[in-house]
């Protein structure tokens, strides 16, 4: 294992020593129990946005705390969702009158923890709602798993929730876009090569020269299918008539398409991704009205792609336009 | 013979130990089916129990099974550290205020923890959780307890069948967690989980059948 | 070699598709010759600032394209400068009376390049300044050597004679703040992996499991030393020990320091890279006045990162912290 | 005997066929001491070239090497864009508007390409660039032409000259071109630019030496 940190236990604290260091204008960082929080909140009668996981997944969720976003987002060991505790401190630090939202990526994990933290809440009179981004199409949504998993999504839940909480909206009603921004995304990824969690040491699964994981969870679980490796053009044609077919996205549609990078695939290629889904877009009748690439849910150094298109109406698109000042989205 | 405050102590620091020799082991077996950091959460909560822990702090068991509940929560995070931790705030809540522990008490605490555990993670028997060591665990103390049985004979019986249990994971197609994402459900691996909850166990055995402390007690 | 890519030739055409379909609202993508031009450009008035490079190093210089930077990037081949003839098409588009700007990074390759088409444009009677950008502290400026490389001081001087181009200065001011800022910076690399040409389908070179290449180039040129593997918290100090020394920055310095990863290295590992480095600044008296971290400059999918520092007046911060609406760079 | 047009076009083709039978090597050999592009540079330079390269055209044996060397630049970029580019430029402007050129006046030809690479690039000999098996190329030629050689015998010397000339890069200490940022100064590694110009030299002999062309000439 190669990479750049200090003591594999560390890796988080000293990350958020860096993120305080790099953008002391956007964040404040809190440490035991550590969270990032909007510089100058709480802001008073704006329903604070609280969202959090395991870290790992950098710019997310840090990278989007600050204006038109997340008031608060809480980092938790590598691939380990936050505590309840953690998540608990962090409402509070930025909870208003007006409430608090919880955006969380359905893991186990993290509805356990987020949950009893709401329940706290709760008992503390804060009007707290919780929120679950579940758009990863690779899982069967059915009975005999845990539900989808939360990906790609989630960046478009929380800038289109973060920018109509800004306009002073209520919890109810930014809760309620967040779940019909949830409703309308689906996300599927692959992976290159597997990534190394720092305290583990050795990669979680192996993928051959030759082949590619279809399907790949973002904390390094492994996918539900190998294939052999093939040009991106028709790795991006199985993801998104995956994702397309899930939906199902139809002719007409207007979408935000937004072509992840799993932490290890230079940007070079992720345009490359990028221009063979506006492709497959065109190719099924959805129109391309916003689009976006880059790392933005990552998983270490894995180095793969995940793909999310999200079906918008106007009122999605004024959102997603809204101004945001986060250190990973700015506009 | 009585689970006493200090074997509740030592039982802990056991099973801090247990999980320090096996954390390696336990990241692997969540890597293949999960993220990997099993070990690691387990590894950091305990430490952290461990550290709140003094010699006679909190000064019941109750209260000391609370504090080690409540630090693992805060301390784990993930899957395992509200439902690990709610093993022992169940726990707390049946022992109560108290200096020692009835085997017969003991079991009912670990019932309730079971339950506890199954209604806030919503899984079953049979779903490739960590309920697949732990209640078969429960159901062995149930079995023997009340008849001419030891303590220690009940946490031989609760050790043995945690620790198949966990071993018979491996047959199981997972249905909870993130296990379930995986397209062969698993099969074919140790659950992590499970195998945690067969060291909590290993380290009760390991710290009563030591012996040591016979006060009066039923049997 | 395994990469999101269709054809190894067709890379560096892909991108462009894919940055012409992720950011129709600020490039517009010329083909045949290849460049990316500001939307709405040529600027009347405005100084045009042009610059261009190898592909592989991706967002620059695409990604600097836009308000307050760039009018016209010029992507070669991978790691192969463009030709004069790209470069003087690039131009022209983009041209005003009030001339035109040439940054490049000093490599010989685009020297000539970009001589080659400042004398041309020259010809036809377009004023054209060239600043050469050489930052790069691991080279010996000796006359053994082709003189140091342009590296990651190239995002700070287009974004500061950018802003400047921006408020009308002459093309004369404008390169003489962009030959001050490159004098003010210094930088220096090192790498954990190497990375692979896609033409070329193995790595450039190989560093062992436990080794790291100190002073490496951009392209996967070879370093100029390998040491063993050490906590970040030392490799930042051996790089920033190299860099502060050489320009010398000194005690009561003001400076923008830049964290850069060079496309494989996840953004938590930069983060620690960047708090690293604002503890060996801070250890020195240097004041941090502003930050970047990020994979701005790219050598693929090279795992490392790059360190500069510049040292900043209140001229420089300013137009620092003016506005810029690129692909990479936006606030 | 004279270089015709036509003998020019075929040294061109088999300039790329040399070069890309061998990108592999060139590619590797600029890894090496460099970025690993100079092969996928020159094969798409030639093959630029022999695209826009007609039967008689364009009608001069100037103008096609003027054309030749302006598509080099434009389709190479690079560091070996302008520099390679330059060397058929050069050459046009000694050889102008002729339809066959003698041994003497390629010869000098060749000297014009060489000093002209030497100004653009700033480099000397035993800087480690494709100066040391160009110069020693031009060097061979002069030192045989004007006798009783013929045009064969002259681009024989000046093929085993940029052979030779291009292994000797081996010992060279890299003063100039990416080689030069390289710890080592590339001791040690073969020069790809100078391993192009000989694959340059080598196909015009190649071209010569199946003979054909025997027009009168001053030998
Ligand atoms: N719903 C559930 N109920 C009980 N135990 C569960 C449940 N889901 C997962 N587990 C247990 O949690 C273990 C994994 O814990 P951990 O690694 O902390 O989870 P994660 O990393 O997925 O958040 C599994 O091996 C399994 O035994
Ligand atoms: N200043 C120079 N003068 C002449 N030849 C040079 C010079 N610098 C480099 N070269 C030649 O160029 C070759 C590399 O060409 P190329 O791969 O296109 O360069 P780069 O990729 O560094 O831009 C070197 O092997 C060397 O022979
Ligand atoms: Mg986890
Ligand atoms: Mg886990
Ligand atoms: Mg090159
Ligand atoms: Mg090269």
């Amino acid at each position: 294992m190669k990479k750049l940190i200090n003591d594999p236990a560390e890796v988080v604290a000293d990350a958020l020593t860096g993120m305080a260091a790099v953008h002391p204008d956007m964040l404040t960082i809190h440490r035991n129990p550590d969270f990032i929080r909007r510089r100058n909140s709480p802001v008073a009668g704006k329903v604070a946005l609280v969202s959090g996981g395991g870290s790992g997944h950098e710019p997310m969720h840090g990278g989007f705390v600050g204006i038109g976003m997340l008031d608060a987002a809480c980092p938790g060991a590598v691939f380990t969702s936050p505590s309840a505790n953690q998540i608990q401190a962090a409402a509070a630090a930025v909870a208003t009158e007006a409430g608090v939202l919880f955006i969380v990526k359905n893991y186990t994990g993290d509805r356990l923890n987020f949950t009893m933290a709401a329940e706290w809440l709760a008992d503390d009179g804060i009007p707290c709602e919780v929120v679950l981004v579940d758009d990863d199409v690779a899982v069967e949504n059915s009975t005999h798993t845990a539900g989808r998993r939360g990906t790609g999504a989630t960046v478009l839940v929380e800038k289109i929730a973060g920018a109509a909480a800004e306009q002073g909206r209520s919890l109810l009603a930014v809760a309620q876009l967040a779940r019909r921004v949830n409703a309308g995304a689906r996300s599927m990824g692959l992976a290159l090569t597997s990534s190394t969690v720092p305290h583990v040491g050795s990669p979680n699964f192996v993928i051959g020269d030759a082949e590619v994981e279809l399907g790949v969870g973002i904390h390094g679980e492994p996918g539900r299918r190998r294939i052999p490796h093939a040009p991106v053009k028709e790795l991006v044609a199985l993801l998104s008539e995956a994702v397309i077919g899930d939906l199902p996205f139809v002719a007409g549609d207007r979408v935000i398409a937004f072509t992840n990078g799993l932490g290890g695939t230079p940007l070079i290629e992720l345009y490359i991704a990028a221009g063979e889904l506006a492709a497959c877009c065109a190719a099924h009748g959805l129109t391309v009205a916003r689009s976006l690439a880059g790392s933005y849910i990552t998983a270490l150094e894995m180095a793969g792609c995940t793909i999310t298109l999200l079906r918008v109406d106007d009122e999605m698109l004024e959102l997603w336009d809204a101004p945001v000042t986060t250190a990973a989205l700015r506009w | 013979m009585l689970l006493s405050h200090s074997d509740t102590i030592r039982w802990i620091q056991r099973y801090r130990d247990l999980i320090a020799d096996n954390v390696d082991e336990l990241n692997k077996l969540d890597a293949a089916i999960g993220d990997g950091d099993f070990g690691a959460s387990m590894q950091r909560g305990l430490n952290a129990v461990v550290a709140v822990l003094g010699p006679g702090e909190p000064d019941s068991i109750g209260k000391l099974l609370h504090t080690v509940g409540t630090t693992l929560v805060s301390a784990m995070g993930g899957t395992s550290g509200p439902l690990v931790g709610t093993v022992f705030t169940k726990m707390a809540r049946v022992v109560g205020d108290v200096d020692a522990v009835e085997a017969s008490a003991l079991v009912v605490a670990f019932r309730a923890a079971a339950d506890g555990v199954g209604v806030l993670g919503g899984a079953e028997r049979g779903d490739k959780t960590m309920l697949d060591s732990l209640l078969p665990a429960v159901e062995a103390m149930e079995a023997v307890v009340g008849g001419d049985h030891t303590l220690q004979t009940v946490l031989h019986s609760a050790a043995e069948a945690a620790r198949t249990g966990a071993e018979r994971t491996i047959e199981l197609h997972a249905r909870k967690g993130r296990a379930s994402y995986v397209g062969s459900g698993g099969v074919g691996c140790i659950d992590p989980g499970a195998t945690g909850m067969r060291y909590m166990f290993a380290a009760l055995h390991d710290v009563v059948g030591e012996g040591i402390h016979y006060s009066e007690g039923t049997q």
